[in-house]
């Protein structure tokens, strides 16, 4: 694609904390990714968007490596978190994902309490010195994900209990308690209400001040309210990326307008 | 290893384990591990070698083969001693309520076999009853029950009844004169289900016959003796089995017992020898020893035997 | 619109009214749930025609008729010498104290008064169980302070006269039986009005050794019971851990391909061979050339690990492929290793699968025994193994060795005890498997 | 020191050097346990398994070379000439063990010194009777030779197991301190201890293989004597099966593996649908509380021993069949039967069939049911079209399962089918299977070197290829049809 | 709750296909919905909106009876479908439920092919008479549905490999496969791109001319869109029930207001 217009703005990035390159992944004989070059910059949201189908979940799941879990997923081309492959033999997965953590777009609690839930990723990175502080995580993280006070008299019931809603958001709170480097987070408020959207969209905005943070939405207006950089895919290629205004208001390729003005699925 | 360790037929099982038992209670020694799993697979891991690992006795119910001689030298046990214990009879019993029988080799040879001579010529045997194969007998259809070609008996059985009843009937001269020169078609039975083996135990064949009320089992004297209450003995050759007509040699179908010792491990065992001469003495293998009350057919040589035992004689070469 | 134009909805018409379609749907519904019903039927119907048939050929097992009467350890004929010199006192054999035995029965009989025609001594001496020398000598030795007195005993009775009280011989099978005279039983009756002769709870059927054809009433579990214990000590400690850590190694980590096939195939083919193999081969590698002794319960258990690998790792693999991908992927993306994932999530998910594999593969190890019938397990040992570590190195019967070799024995007597053996074997599996179905329970959930 | 004293005092340092771990590592980071790459409790693992595993290895290897290395050095004292005529330096080399052991045991009860150990030796002949009240019974008196013999290995034995000691403490001690140095924030000890634990996997996994090669090499000797002395041409395509006590047998596999095939067949056609009804009736329709209660009962049929179901074959099944169905249908008068077997053989197997499945449904998530109900699907619509196809590898696991053990059962066969080679179509007929020959002619009282009793090892080796055929094929049928949830 | 409103409404609606009465739902001890009243009618478009948590699923499954598939959960009050009490022990719910359809809210394709996904429903109810006209079924419901373009080619490959927007195409187009009387749709379009999402609302207003249709949504946008009544439903309750025009510009309880204006959650 474009790479003139990619170096340039790499050039006007503050700070590139992932960068894909040539970046190909198949499922079997399907090329669902071509080609496709992005840099992340730290300490801002970027969206992705594109019609259902594109590979949206695709190419953000090859972020974090989350791709190795499906046997016929193959990812080809570099992607680098801080300058370092991650596809690297030496990378180790596991500490690749806890700083770069991830909201899948189909809500997926653990079937353990909602306090565990959260508590999970804290536990296993020893990000708490005792029960107390790790019961304050928790009471954050559910509180910045906007779930406390529907949860805070159960947090002993089960995850799996709730409604579809409070599952997404309980995912984001499971994510966000980690307190992940990059988050990457597939539509994260498809279930939610708008206030719940709003609260979501703060807690992203949020992040922003340390993290940087990658969502997938199908909500041009939220891609608009929450993300700097804005990245549009159509059927496995990167059509166009920049400035979230920019594109919005002066898409450069016509593919772009299309699917923004609603004219292409 | 502390304990001495012996395997081997399950025939000589029940008496081994009568004596070890008695051993343990009377000696110093721990008692004998005794072993079922066959007579060729006693002699097998009496061959394996001398050795603590080793056993030192495996009980037989045939006599030794060359192959295990040979098997034997090969692995170090140069020496071997042979014991025979006494004998072993066989009788063929049915149900306690049915019919009374008083076969002859003859009688089971026409009941059994694949081909019989009918009229001088043979012919395939169709007989259904034993009415049909003996005009003395009763008209009951023909079902044996006998020991699976796994076992010793069925060997016994072979030589002793079949063939027998084989020359008995001409059948062998008949074969013979057809080209057959050893008269192996002798042993070949019918395969129409009226005679079953059996490869499980006598008590499998006492559950088949409470199964199958008019069938004929074959078993050894002792398991008839313990179950007196649920079968009848049939006599051969008009005889009636038992301890005393067997050991004078009037009941025809018998078989001698035997266990063999590794010598090597005489001296060296803890109890060996004790054991072996507790065996053979007249306390336990003599006529009123518990081994008879059992149903061992006490061996009237018994005091050879015990001579032997107490000098360590090993056996000569098979002739 | 068109769709429902052109296929007019066959809903349509009263709930409460079954159509056609929804009815014969119904009807196969119903036969589909009567199908499950039929099946979960046989299969009980099945376990409790077995277990009535075990039960009542095997409760008799469990009590066992005993004689209670004052006997004098008589010092001219327990210690002649006089100076209570054990090794003096060991030369006297269990003959000499049956004799003593069937004299104090002789005088009690004489006591009480009662009178059978044509009862000779030796129909007195067959009514005690030979063990009854062999206890009583053990006691006497232990304690030679006891030659002199007279002690009350219970002592064995014969197992034909056990037989009586239990209504296996009768007068009329006792006529036909060369074992037992009719006599035996007149005195045994008179003996049982008197109280003399009578049951009790068969402690010794639990305890006690194995013993020869000549003394079924004697015979007991207590060896078979400790070989079974350590084998399956061995079994437990080996084949969950390995069986579970080998499949979640295929599941979970191994890459895919020839060479996982080839250990999936293995697996599998494993569990196809006849338990007899196992035996072959545990003689060929633990016997012959690792040097470990025959009839041990360590060569056995190792034995039956092996045969219960594949059970476990096949139910073991069947679970953990059921758990979610999605359970993984969660855990993943939140930075946890998969060996937490496997751990944390995975593992509790599966554990039901994981339990009833080792149900099943316990239940199968606990109940084999042909390949103990290769490697010298298949025996008559009398002495007790010594504790654990030790031994396990000591020859040891196993509960289904002791049923293997009672079902094949002449006396009747042991049918029953056979089936006592099986009714404790089934005891000891529901032992082991409690906390396996109690924390299979809990760990059952849906998602 | 005693090899269990030994044991407990390298786990102790393990459960020390675990503490020293986790301290160890909070103080690296300062208290903050967050500057850690990995938890606390990674660290003190990874220590644990360096103080602990080196140790054990080292013990392990040392008890194993031990006593070959000692032995050797001691047999060389024996006489020629005390070593009985026939009998072997190994048999006297046990008989120096135990009297080493004796010596231990007196030793030890009567707090002897060395000396008057050695002291012993003057009175041979008292000593076996002092080694007999030890508890070591002793065939004959002792030779001098063996004496001195005992007193050596005693005494190596005794060097050897101090020397042990020492050595494997200093390991422990070495790899403890070794690991806790190691110990920094950014230490990887998760990864660490994880490789290792995934290595343990490994060799777990590796379990399995080296099983079967145990089983290829413990069977192919003894199959290539059968084959030399028994034409395989024979074996592979004769149809008799008669062995002989005197030779000339007939030992054609094809009547036993055609009386497996078929018993296992009908025993499987039993139990597969018995057990797959009754695991969707447990998981599907049944209360809790029934099936907490009926799911382990149904277990306990694969716990009762074989040879009851063989009696309840043999009594009461077997009879049954022939009498209601042989005789009247003309089939037959045999009253053990394929079919006998094959339905008794079914009932032990409903479990295997049945307790797999059911967990492996109830493993399939309730969306799939709902999605399948919310379309207007009946409950049984929804098991056989939707569930059952999820469940479907599960399923057949437990279906290989079972006919896996179908192959190998024997006793039922025995009793059940009975003990005759047919190759016969008529389920009423008796027929036997591989299995049941290969216990018969192993444990029989034929010779052990000759065909009949080698075949079984033949017959073990046939059973073993023909199911890794049907396994492979199993896989590839199972690869085919998997489909996955969510 | 308001009485009084909903019988006036009743008269004015053209025909009521499922009413609701006094309807409770408790999960075990959780009361999550609270007295509602509610008429669905007839070839309209209801929406249920409000918060996430508030019940919007747990009364739509109890309109089909989808409640009794969790043990926890209890239903009291009267449903009618058509005048019929759905709760009658006379009733077959699999019956109510061919004629009252679903899509959930997570999108739960069977691990089946695309095609047999669809194909399920006309199957089991028998409605296609042979294999053509199945083929024709199928290719209808997910041309409906807007999927038939991207998978139209691998009709045969697996329902579970799609992406998250493409499985709820998929659970809708199987749905409407069985021509439902009644269709239920839990957040229907939540993954789905404007496009396919006004794909999907076109499909609503279609299948509205001659079937009743309720849709959960949490996009006040497409609840005035393509619903002619709408309730609102807050904590449990049903707050506000009316004609989508009114509820949307003249609410009449301060929450709705709120809510719609975006000021609750
Ligand atoms: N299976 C369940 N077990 C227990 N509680 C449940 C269950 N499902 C839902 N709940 C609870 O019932 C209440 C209503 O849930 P419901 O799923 O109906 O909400 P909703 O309106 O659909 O929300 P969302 O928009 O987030 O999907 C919530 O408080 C939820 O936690
Ligand atoms: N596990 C899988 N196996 C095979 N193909 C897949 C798999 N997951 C996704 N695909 C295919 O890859 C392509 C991209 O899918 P992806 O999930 O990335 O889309 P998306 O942009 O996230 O769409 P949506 O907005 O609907 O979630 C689609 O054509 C999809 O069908
Ligand atoms: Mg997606
Ligand atoms: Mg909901």
């Amino acid at each position: 694609m474009n790479d003139m217009r990619l170096t340039e703005r790499a050039v006007d990035a503050t700070d590139v904390k992932i960068s894909a390159r040539k970046v190909q992944v198949y499922y079997g004989d399907n090329h669902a990714i071509k080609d496709v070059d992005v840099d992340i910059p730290d300490r801002m949201v970027t969206a992705f968007i594109g019609p259902s189908g594109c590979g949206k979940s695709t190419f953000l799941r090859s972020l974090n490596r989350m791709n190795d879990t499906i046997p016929i997923c193959r990812v080809e081309g570099k992607i680098t978190l801080d300058g370092e492959d991650i596809y690297d033999r030496r990378v180790d997965p596991v500490q690749l994902r806890a700083k770069v953590g991830m909201v899948f777009q189909k809500p997926n609690p653990f079937p353990k309490s909602i306090y565990d839930n959260v508590a999970y990723g804290p536990r296993i990175h020893g990000l708490t010195r005792n029960k107390a502080e790790l019961d304050e995580v928790v009471e954050q993280s559910l509180r910045r994900a906007a779930l406390w006070n529907e949860v805070k008299d159960r947090l002993h019931a089960p995850g799996t209990g709730l409604s579809g809603g409070q599952q997404q958001r309980l995912c984001i709170a499971r994510a966000v308690a980690t307190s992940p480097e990059v988050l990457l987070m597939d539509e994260p408020c498809s279930a939610l209400d708008p206030i719940a959207t709003a609260q979501v969209e703060e807690l992203i905005d949020e992040l922003r001040a340390n993290f940087s943070v990658v969502i997938v939405t199908h909500s041009m207006q939220q891609a608009a309210r929450v993300s700097q950089k804005t990245a549009f895919f159509h059927l496995g290629n990167l059509v166009e990326y920049g400035e979230t205004g920019q594109i919005f208001t002066k898409p450069q390729d016509p593919r772009t307008e299309s699917y923004i003005s609603g004219r292409i699925g | 290893r502390d304990q001495i360790q012996i395997a081997g037929s399950s025939t000589v099982l029940p008496y081994a384990t009568i004596v070890a038992e008695a051993f343990g209670e009377n000696f110093d020694f721990p008692t004998p591990v005794v072993e079922g799993g066959g007579s060729g697979a006693g002699r097998k891991k009496l061959c394996e070698g001398v050795g603590e690992n080793t056993i030192d006795i495996a009980n037989s119910s045939s006599r030794i083969k060359q192959s295990d001689i040979d098997l034997c030298a090969s692995n170090g046990v140069n020496e071997i001693m042979e014991v025979r214990i006494g004998y072993d009879g066989i009788v063929f019993a049915s149900d306690l309520n049915g019919a009374e029988f008083a076969f002859t080799p003859a009688d089971w040879y026409n009941a059994l076999a694949a081909k019989v001579v009918k009229d001088g010529v043979l012919v395939d045997n169709t007989n259904k009853t034993w009415a049909d194969v003996n005009g003395d007998l009763p008209a009951q259809d023909i079902l044996a029950f006998i020991p699976g070609t796994k076992h010793g008996t069925r060997e016994v059985f072979d030589v002793k009844v079949l063939e027998a009843g084989c020359e008995a009937t001409g059948a062998a001269e008949a074969m013979k004169a057809a080209g057959d020169e050893k008269a192996e078609g002798c042993l070949a039975l019918r395969t129409d289900g009226v005679s079953v083996d059996i490869d499980g135990d006598y008590t499998e064949t006492l559950a088949r016959i409470d199964a199958n009320k008019n069938a004929i089992g074959v078993f050894g004297l002792s398991f008839y003796q313990n179950n007196t209450d649920k079968l009848r003995v049939a006599t051969m050759d008009g005889i009636v089995p038992s301890t005393e007509t067997i050991a004078s040699g009037d009941y025809p179908v018998s078989r001698p017992l035997f266990f063999y010792v590794k010598k090597a491990h005489l001296g060296v065992i803890p109890g060996l020898q004790e054991y072996i001469d507790f065996f053979v003495s007249d306390d336990m293998a003599g006529p009123d020893g518990p081994l008879a009350a059992y149903g061992l057919v006490s061996d009237p040589e018994l005091a050879k035997t015990q001579e032997m035992v107490a000098s360590g004689t090993p056996m000569a070469p098979l002739n | 619109m068109t769709d429902a134009v052109a296929h007019p909805t066959p809903h349509s018409g009263s709930l409460l009214r079954q159509d056609e379609r929804t009815r014969r749907r119904n009807n196969a519904e119903r036969r589909f749930r009567l199908y499950g019903q039929v099946a979960i039927g046989i299969a009980i119907m099945a376990l409790v025609i077995l277990l009535t048939s075990v039960l009542g050929n095997g409760l008799s097992a469990f009590r066992q008729t005993f004689i209670s009467m004052p006997v004098t350890l008589d010092a001219a004929v327990l210690d002649k010498k006089g100076n209570r010199d054990p090794a003096d006192l060991k030369k006297v054999t269990t003959i000499g104290y049956s004799k003593l035995l069937v004299n104090s029965l002789t005088q009690v009989i004489e006591e009480e008064g009662i009178v059978v025609e044509g009862l000779a001594s030796s129909d007195i001496k067959d009514m005690i169980s030979d063990e009854a020398a062999a206890q009583v000598r053990d006691r006497v030795l232990g304690n030679p302070d006891l030659i002199g007195q007279t002690v009350d005993l219970k002592v064995l009775a014969n197992g034909r006269i056990d037989g009586y009280l239990k209504g296996r011989v009768s007068m009329e099978s006792a006529e036909r039986d060369s074992n037992v005279s009719v006599n035996q039983l007149r005195l045994t009756e008179s003996l049982v009005e008197r109280g003399i002769i009578g049951k009790s709870f068969n402690w010794g059927f639990l305890t006690a050794a194995d013993a020869s054809e000549l003394r079924p009433e004697a015979a007991g579990l207590g060896v078979a019971i400790l070989g079974s214990a350590y084998m399956m000590i061995v079994v437990l400690v080996l084949s969950l851990p390995i069986g579970v850590a080998a499949s979640i190694y295929l599941e979970e980590f191994a890459p895919k391909n020839r060479w996982t096939d080839l250990i999936e195939v293995n697996i599998s083919n494993l569990a196809a061979v006849p338990s007899i193999v196992f035996g072959i081969l545990g003689l060929a590698i633990f016997i012959n050339f690792a040097g470990l002794p025959q009839s041990a319960p360590i060569v056995g258990g190792l034995v039956l690990t092996l045969m219960t690998l594949p059970t476990i790792i096949i139910t073991t693999r069947a679970a953990i492929k059921a758990v979610p991908p999605s359970i993984r992927d969660a855990a993943l993306g939140i930075g946890a290793s998969k060996m937490q994932t496997v751990f944390h999530h995975v593992l509790p998910l599966a554990m039901p699968g994981i339990l009833t594999g080792a149900i099943i593969g316990l239940a199968q190890a606990l109940g084999e025994t042909a390949p103990l019938l290769l490697i010298g397990m298949v025996a008559f040992v009398r002495d007790f193994p010594a504790a654990p570590p030790e031994g396990l190195f000591d020859p040891a019967a196993a509960l289904p060795v002791q049923v293997y070799n009672w079902t094949q024995r002449a006396d009747p007597a042991f049918v029953e005890r056979a089936s006592g053996a099986i009714i404790v074997l089934l005891v000891f599996l529901l032992v082991m498997n409690t906390a396996a179905i109690l924390l299979r329970r809990r760990f059952e959930r849906r998602w | 020191m005693s090899i269990g004293l030994l044991l407990a005092i390298i786990l102790g340092l393990a459960a020390v050097g675990y503490v020293i771990g986790i301290r160890r590592a909070k103080d690296r980071a300062g208290g903050d346990t967050r500057r850690l790459h990995s938890l606390a409790g990674y660290h003190g693992q990874s220590v644990l398994l360096f103080t602990a595993v080196p140790a054990l290895l080292v013990v392990g290897a040392w008890l194993l070379l031990q006593p070959v290395v000692i032995e050797a050095r001691v047999s060389g004292m024996i006489a020629e000439s005390d070593v009985p005529q026939g009998s072997s330096l190994d048999l006297v080399m046990s008989d120096v063990r135990r009297v080493a052991d004796g010596l231990n045991a007196i030793a030890a009860n009567e707090q002897l010194t060395e000396d008057e150990i050695a002291a012993m030796g003057a009175d041979l002949g008292g000593l076996r009777s002092r080694l007999g009240n030890a508890g070591v019974a002793l065939a004959s008196d002792v030779q001098p030779s063996v004496f001195e013999a005992s007193r050596t290995y005693r005494q190596m034995n005794n060097t050897g197991l101090t020397a042990l000691s020492i050595s494997a403490i200093l390991v422990a001690l070495a790899g403890l301190v070794f690991s806790a140095s190691r110990i920094q924030a950014e230490f990887r000890a998760r990864n660490v201890s994880e490789s290792f634990v995934k290595l343990l996997f490994i060799g777990s996994s590796f379990v399995a293989v080296l099983t079967t090669f145990g089983i290829i090499a413990s069977l192919v000797v003894e199959s290539v004597h059968f084959f030399q002395l028994y034409p395989i041409k024979d074996f592979l395509f004769s149809l008799t099966w008669n062995p002989q006590f005197r030779g000339g047998s007939d030992l054609g596999i094809w009547p036993l593996l055609w009386g497996t095939l078929y018993v296992s067949f009908v025993a499987l056609l039993f139990a597969v649908p018995v057990g797959l009804l009754s695991a969707i009736y447990l998981s599907e329709y049944a209360s809790k509380r029934v099936r907490s209660v009926v799911k382990p009962a149904i277990e306990i049929l694969a716990g009762i021993p074989t040879i009851v179901y063989g009696l309840f074959a043999l009594i009461t099944v077997g009879p049954f069949l022939r009498d209601y169905f042989a005789q009247p249908l003309g089939l037959g008068t045999s009253s053990s039967s394929v079919l006998t077997a094959g339905l008794v053989m079914g009932i032990m197997l409903i479990p295997f069939v049945s307790s797999l499945s059911d967990d492996i449904i109830n493993a399939v998530p309730q969306a799939m049911r709902d999605g399948s109900f919310g379309l207007g699907a009946t409950h049984s619509e929804t098991v056989r079209q939707v569930i059952l196809p999820a469940a479907l590898p599960g399923i057949v696991g437990a279906i290989l399962l079972a006919a896996s053990r179908a192959i190998g059962e024997t006793m039922i066969v025995v009793m059940g089918a009975g003990a005759a080679a047919k190759l016969s179509l008529n389920p009423l007929e008796a027929m036997t299977t591989i299995t049941v020959k290969i216990v018969s002619q192993l444990t029989g009282d034929t010779e052990f070197a000759s065909p009949e009793t080698l075949v079984a090892f033949a017959l073990g080796m046939m059973l073993f290829i023909f199911t890794l055929g049907l396994n492979v094929i199993a896989l590839y049928v199972v690869r085919k049809y998997r489909e996955q949830y969510e």
